[in-house]
């Protein structure tokens, strides 16, 4: 199934309010970007239902997370954005939220699958999206009391850390 | 407690004839820490099996930082990481010594510039005896630093302080 | 005349020595430096989490008894074994009494089940397919069957 | 001087009780373990936090982020694509040239370049002899694990080999920065056509005998057999990949279900574990898995060398890389550890806006705590070795 089909069984299954909501990103909502790669836009906090709607339905059973990261558009807002394959159906789909700089909020799909756990981990460790609903929200790569979300575009490394000399 | 540990202002035949004895004893025996970091410890471990083999020097790997003599720090020390080598140092009894091998341990190596999580140089937090450069070095340079450690290990002495 | 005791008393004087010696000489040798981080106990270069004064199971005590028992046994049959000839039959029949005590004791051992190691129960994971109320959702259908995955398997 | 036991925030004790043969319970409390990033058997720093019951695992906490060197961060400084390669192979040190031809596949795509067939011929004989090189570090270690140190000594005298190869035609033995976005560095020595059938007549009895030494050993395989078992729907909920995936009897291969190169051209069959010795899934079935992916190697670096086209290796490498504004693309590949993804995002300059580097270990060993609960201390030992890990794609 080609994206734009997925898109019109999402759309009729969860009706305008999910997919509609237009959030300012680079390019409003559904099936945009450049021919390389298609994606769908979905709402930060109506993720988990369409997830499990994607993995369980029996013509989709997209099963396979593949990656999900973070992504910092430098424009005040952040994203996270899925590869979803299905191994049965052997088709492949990408999904994006985005959430404001301020308040990054994401609802969490490690219920959907166990993958997502570490991935979502790394996400906040390293863009400081709160991913509301995860089990264990810890950092995963740098140690607890690092100060400041790495990958962010504007983040500065830290003078010292327990004494040690962090920049050159 | 050592008795004869740095109790002597100038040597004599005596102190200098047991100086050799136990010089020797460590420097054809240093066990090794079994413990590498990153790509250097994959030559490091392709150093210890047949084709370099450095058995031959004497270097057995040890699990536990108390029966070791030399700690190759083999590969890119994380600031995480920093404090678990300062404690496994810390762990390790006397005449220790540490081999830093691979650029990453000496400098920070490629992660010198961006690596806002990585210890630009292990010296920053352990005293290191050999540098050993490469990005990761042959296993015949990390044969040749062992040996530039044990031309240093056979000039130490009881006499005079410890640097 | 030294007696055969006297000759194993200077062996057992010797060995002594030898290990005095080697002891006396790493002592006088070897560097002394204590600090408190060196002593510190060792946990793979992390800090100590947790501690080991806790109330372990039993089976090791248990198994470490046991162990001792049969162990004292063993220390009595070796000198019986060397010169079991000169008792002829009574004294074989004696040490048979004294064994059998014993493995009356090592079967009641057995049958209690304290010789029985814990054996590993892997719990093998699976997910929670969570069925979704049919209202909002088919319910979950996608089960994995082999022959949608594996076509192509010789 | 101790403190208290820190346990760690989801977990939950559950004590163990013994009946004693009075009725009375007697209570025992679980004590917390650190596999610490120092220890002979996490193949590099990582720390799995135990919570041991005598010697069953309650639950296995790993600690990682020991070897995070921020290359995600590196690639958005980098001011050219080509400069991203080197990083790309730190990252997976074990298998350095499926990571290039990694990044470098998903740049291709993203600048759509078309490279020439005899590129693609020698990316995939030498992407094939480093799975081999990749997998004999695996088996090595494993053996070292499960307590037989030999295998260790005639995997690596058969790594060196492999090593030679490489030395010949780019310089390195271990991160080689050979192929580059559009081509390769450098071409094939004469020798090295020669060197490789050598190298394959010389392999192939020996993956046999390493078989005979430990595979079918009958103490390896009690240790393997029923350990660490991954059900087909949990390794596929876990998107695991790689020979681990493979393992649990699930055909999936990105070299024939996501195809790229030239692997459709050439003959060869992905391996699945079928549990002959125990269940399917173990931690034998992916060692099995393993040791028959390397004689599908072989049998592919043969007909490559084959038919190996002649022409100039260095033709479309391009001079300036500059993708149009917000491409974005995410390419995925069969690493020898698995599902190696890159997804880039360009902005329109020289330098990448993002990459993510979707490493296979990473995800592998995320599900390690599933497989590890119930088992002994010496299982997990085994459990975490068929994993197959490599921190420095865990931590990238």
């Amino acid at each position: 199934m080609t994206t734009q089909e997925i898109f019109n069984v999402l759309k009729n299954k969860f009706g305008d309010a999910l997919i509609e909501e237009k959030i300012s990103a680079a390019s409003g909502f559904a099936i945009v970007g450049n021919a390389m790669q298609e994606w769908i836009s979905i709402a930060p906090d109506k993720m988990k239902d369409i997830c499990f709607f994607l993995r369980d339905d029996s013509e989709m059973q997209f099963d396979y997370l593949s990656c999900l990261s973070g992504v910092d558009y430098n424009n005040g807002t952040l994203g996270i954005v899925y590869h979803l394959t299905s191994m049965v159906h052997k088709h492949k789909i990408v999904l994006k939220t985005f959430c404001k700089k301020e308040n990054p909020h994401v609802q969490s799909v490690s219920d959907v699958w166990g993958t997502a756990n570490w991935h979502e981990r790394e996400v906040f460790d390293l863009f400081g999206i709160i991913i509301d609903g995860h089990p264990d929200l810890r950092r995963i790569l740098l140690p607890d009391d690092w100060e400041g979300n790495p990958l962010r575009k504007d983040y500065k490394v830290q003078e010292f850390y327990h004494g040690m000399k962090v920049p050159y | 407690m050592g008795l004869l540990d740095q109790r002597f202002e100038n040597g004599n035949v005596f102190i200098t004839k047991l100086d050799d004895l136990l010089n020797w004893a460590r420097l054809s025996s240093l066990y090794q820490m079994q413990f590498g970091l990153a790509c250097c410890a994959i030559e490091m471990m392709a150093a210890s099996a047949s084709n370099f083999d450095i058995m031959r020097f004497g270097i057995i790997p040890r699990a536990t930082p108390r029966q070791v003599d030399v700690m190759f720090v083999a590969g890119t020390v994380t600031i995480k990481m920093a404090s678990r080598i300062k404690r496994l140092y810390d762990q390790m009894p006397e005449p220790r010594y540490i081999i830093s091998m691979g650029s990453c341990s000496n400098c920070g190596g490629p992660y010198w510039e961006h690596g806002y999580h990585v210890l630009k140089g292990v010296d920053r937090v352990i005293p290191v005896d050999v540098y050993i450069p490469g990005c990761p070095p042959r296993p015949e340079a990390l044969l040749e630093g062992i040996m530039k450690l044990q031309e240093k290990v056979r000039k130490e002495s009881m006499v005079k302080k410890r640097a | 005349m030294i007696s055969e005791f006297g000759k194993a008393f200077i062996f057992i004087l010797i060995g002594a020595i030898f290990v005095a010696l080697g002891l006396l000489g790493a002592w006088i040798f070897r560097p002394h430096r204590p600090y408190p981080e060196k002593n510190a106990t060792y946990e793979c270069g992390e800090e100590p989490v947790g501690n080991a004064w806790i109330r372990l199971n039993v089976r090791f005590y248990v198994t470490a008894l046991i162990y001792l028992i049969f162990d004292v046994e063993v220390a009595f049959l070796f000198p019986w074994a060397l010169i079991y000839r000169q008792f002829g039959l009574l004294g074989f029949l004696e040490m048979a009494v004294f064994l059998f005590i014993l493995i009356v004791g090592y079967a009641y051992v057995w049958v209690k089940g304290d010789l029985s190691w814990d054996k590993p129960k892997p719990q093998i994971p699976a997910i929670n397919r969570t069925i979704i109320t049919a209202g909002r959702m088919t319910v979950a259908s996608a089960i994995l069957n082999d022959d949608d995955i594996n076509e192509g398997v010789e | 001087m101790l403190q208290p036991p820190t346990l760690p925030t989801n977990y939950t004790v559950k004590p163990g009780h013994i009946k004693t043969s009075t009725g009375k319970t007697i209570r025992t409390e679980e004590m917390i373990i650190n596999m610490g990033p120092q220890h002979p058997s996490t193949h590099g720093v990582l720390r799995l936090e135990i919570v041991v019951d005598g010697e069953i695992i309650v639950d296995c906490i790993p600690h990682i982020g020991y070897l995070h060197r921020c290359f995600e961060k590196h690639c958005e400084q980098m001011t050219n694509y080509q400069q991203v390669i080197p990083y790309a192979d730190r990252m997976d040190y074990c298998s350095a040239m499926t990571n290039e031809w990694a990044f470098a596949l998903a740049a291709e795509r993203l600048l759509k370049i078309e490279v020439p067939e005899r590129v693609e011929y020698i990316r995939v004989i030498m992407a094939e002899l480093q799975r081999i090189a990749s997998h004999l570090i695996a088996v090595g270690t494993y053996g070292i694990d499960s307590g037989a140190f030999t295998p260790f000594l005639y995997t690596f005298i058969d790594r060196e080999k492999i090593l030679d190869l490489f030395e010949i035609t780019c310089g390195a033995r271990l991160l080689y920065n050979y192929i580059w976005i559009g081509g390769l560095s450098h071409d094939l020595p004469p020798n090295f056509i020669g060197q490789a059938k050598e190298f394959i007549k010389y392999f192939r009895p020996r993956i046999k005998m390493l078989n005979d030494l430990l595979t079918y050993n009958e103490i390896f395989v009690k240790r393997t057999a029923n350990v660490g078992v991954l059900p087909k729907d949990v390794a596929i909920n876990y998107a695991v990949s790689g020979p681990q995936l493979r393992g649990s009897g699930v055909n999936w291969d990105l070299r024939r279900d996501d195809p790229y190169s030239i692997y459709h051209k050439l003959d060869w069959q992905p391996q699945i574990g079928k549990g002959e010795v125990g269940t399917v899934g173990d931690c034998w079935d992916r060692h099995i898995v393993r040791m028959r992916e390397m004689e599908q190697s072989l049998h592919i670096i043969d007909q490559a060398l084959d038919e190996l086209p002649a022409g100039n290796v260095k033709a479309a490498i391009p001079k300036r890389i500059r993708p149009e504004k917000n491409a974005e693309i995410y390419v995925r590949t069969e690493a020898s550890r698995g599902e190696l993804g890159y997804y880039i995002i360009s902005d329109g300059t020289s330098s990448p806006f993002r990459v993510k580097a979707r490493g296979p270990a990473f995800v592998n060993l995320s599900v390690l705590p599933e497989i590890a609960r119930g088992g002994l201390i010496a299982d997990l030992v085994l459990t975490a070795g068929s994993i197959d890990i490599v921190l420095g794609e865990v931590d990238r």
